[in-house]
């Protein structure tokens, strides 16, 4: 299953700005993050699923959009 | 439950004359006796030597646009308001320039000035938006908040 | 010990345009990254069922201005500030309009925000002026400060 | 000896802006403001003695100036 992926602030510079996950959950998008796109464990970020953060691992459907959002620096 | 999602955002610097535009529009608002004003102005930070010349913004407009409706109702929920005005700047913002404009308006000051405080911590907290600090050499860094 | 006192009184309100002429002086200063504006604005109270149309303001110059040079200096000594405004209207100023501005700047939020807080207090309590409020008939009253 | 008053506010409605008074000290003054201009006591007020407020009985000298302050009510 395909999940739309939104990057933002310094992950779009690694992942591109939108990108297709073949996930179903979120750890696995985790997984997926770290191991084909090598992302630096000092990279902090946290998951949106259809705009609310998600803490713990979170199943995903086909129309869910997920949103990596590094740590936030407007104003 | 229909709620109303005003934008904050604005394409480029804010420049003085939209803020007295904003500020004189309260004239008719004879309860007031007190806003509060916080403007964010880019800075030029030296990084390593370099100087940051502009900070790029972008943000996920749908997430902090349905943030930042819930961050007005509960500044409004918790201090007496006349009335509440944001705006960000999004893209690229010089050294020099207005990218942040928190105006708040009150009968008396300590909610005006109290209100204003608030709301600029959570900007900054709680919007996802982010800087891009842009340096002489056309380097640049991500900006992180203190 | 010569000091230099700067005048803070303004005859009439302070426009819009004066705000925006203040805050776009500061573009050239690129080490600010947060201005905190206050502004009082002349309320159309009501007291025992009449409304106050404007309130005119008269002060004890020469005191106002040695105090308020000695404020600025406290000011400066306590918080990191770039710069430093204070306007204060004389006369006649109609309910809507502006009569005081309180203009902070600093390389950080929390200078500029905590040192314009304290001067508003400051100037309210400790400046030699007072406000009387004309209402609709010409009867007035002498303004209390909370 | 005559010394000049400068009046503020509420207190200049009723002394007029400025005045003489033929005082020696900030009591003889107090004392003046009661007896001639009848200034209720319900009006509260501070003395400056050369711009500077005083608290204590103060004596006066013929180039001296003095001001009465209402309460503030700037801003």
């Amino acid at each position: 299953m395909a999940i739309r992926v939104i990057s933002f602030g310094q992950l779009s510079e690694i992942t591109g700005k939108i990108f297709q996950a073949e996930v179903q959950n979120t750890d696995q998008l985790a997984a997926l993050l770290r191991d084909r796109y090598h992302i630096p464990v000092d990279i902090k970020y946290m998951v949106a699923v259809n705009k609310k953060v998600i803490t713990n691992n979170t199943l995903l459907k086909a129309d869910d959009t997920v949103a990596l959002l590094p740590p936030y620096s407007g104003g | 439950m229909s709620k109303t999602v005003k934008n904050i955002f604005i394409q480029g610097a804010i420049s003085p004359e939209f803020i007295s535009d904003s500020i004189g529009k309260h004239s008719a608002k004879k309860e007031i006796g007190a806003h509060s004003i916080f403007l964010g102005q880019v800075r030029a930070d030296m990084i390593d030597g370099k100087k940051v010349e502009s900070i790029e913004y972008t943000t996920y407009e749908e997430m902090a646009l349905e943030k930042m409706t819930v961050i007005r109702e509960e500044i409004f929920a918790k201090f007496e308001l006349t009335c509440l005005h944001i705006y960000h700047s999004l893209g690229i913002i010089k050294a020099g320039e207005i990218c942040l404009f928190v105006f708040t308006s009150s009968s008396h000051r300590k909610n005006a000035t109290a209100a204003c405080e608030e709301l600029v911590e959570r900007i900054k907290a709680e919007l996802p938006v982010w800087g891009k600090e842009i340096m002489g050499g056309g380097e640049h860094q991500w900006k992180v908040n203190q």
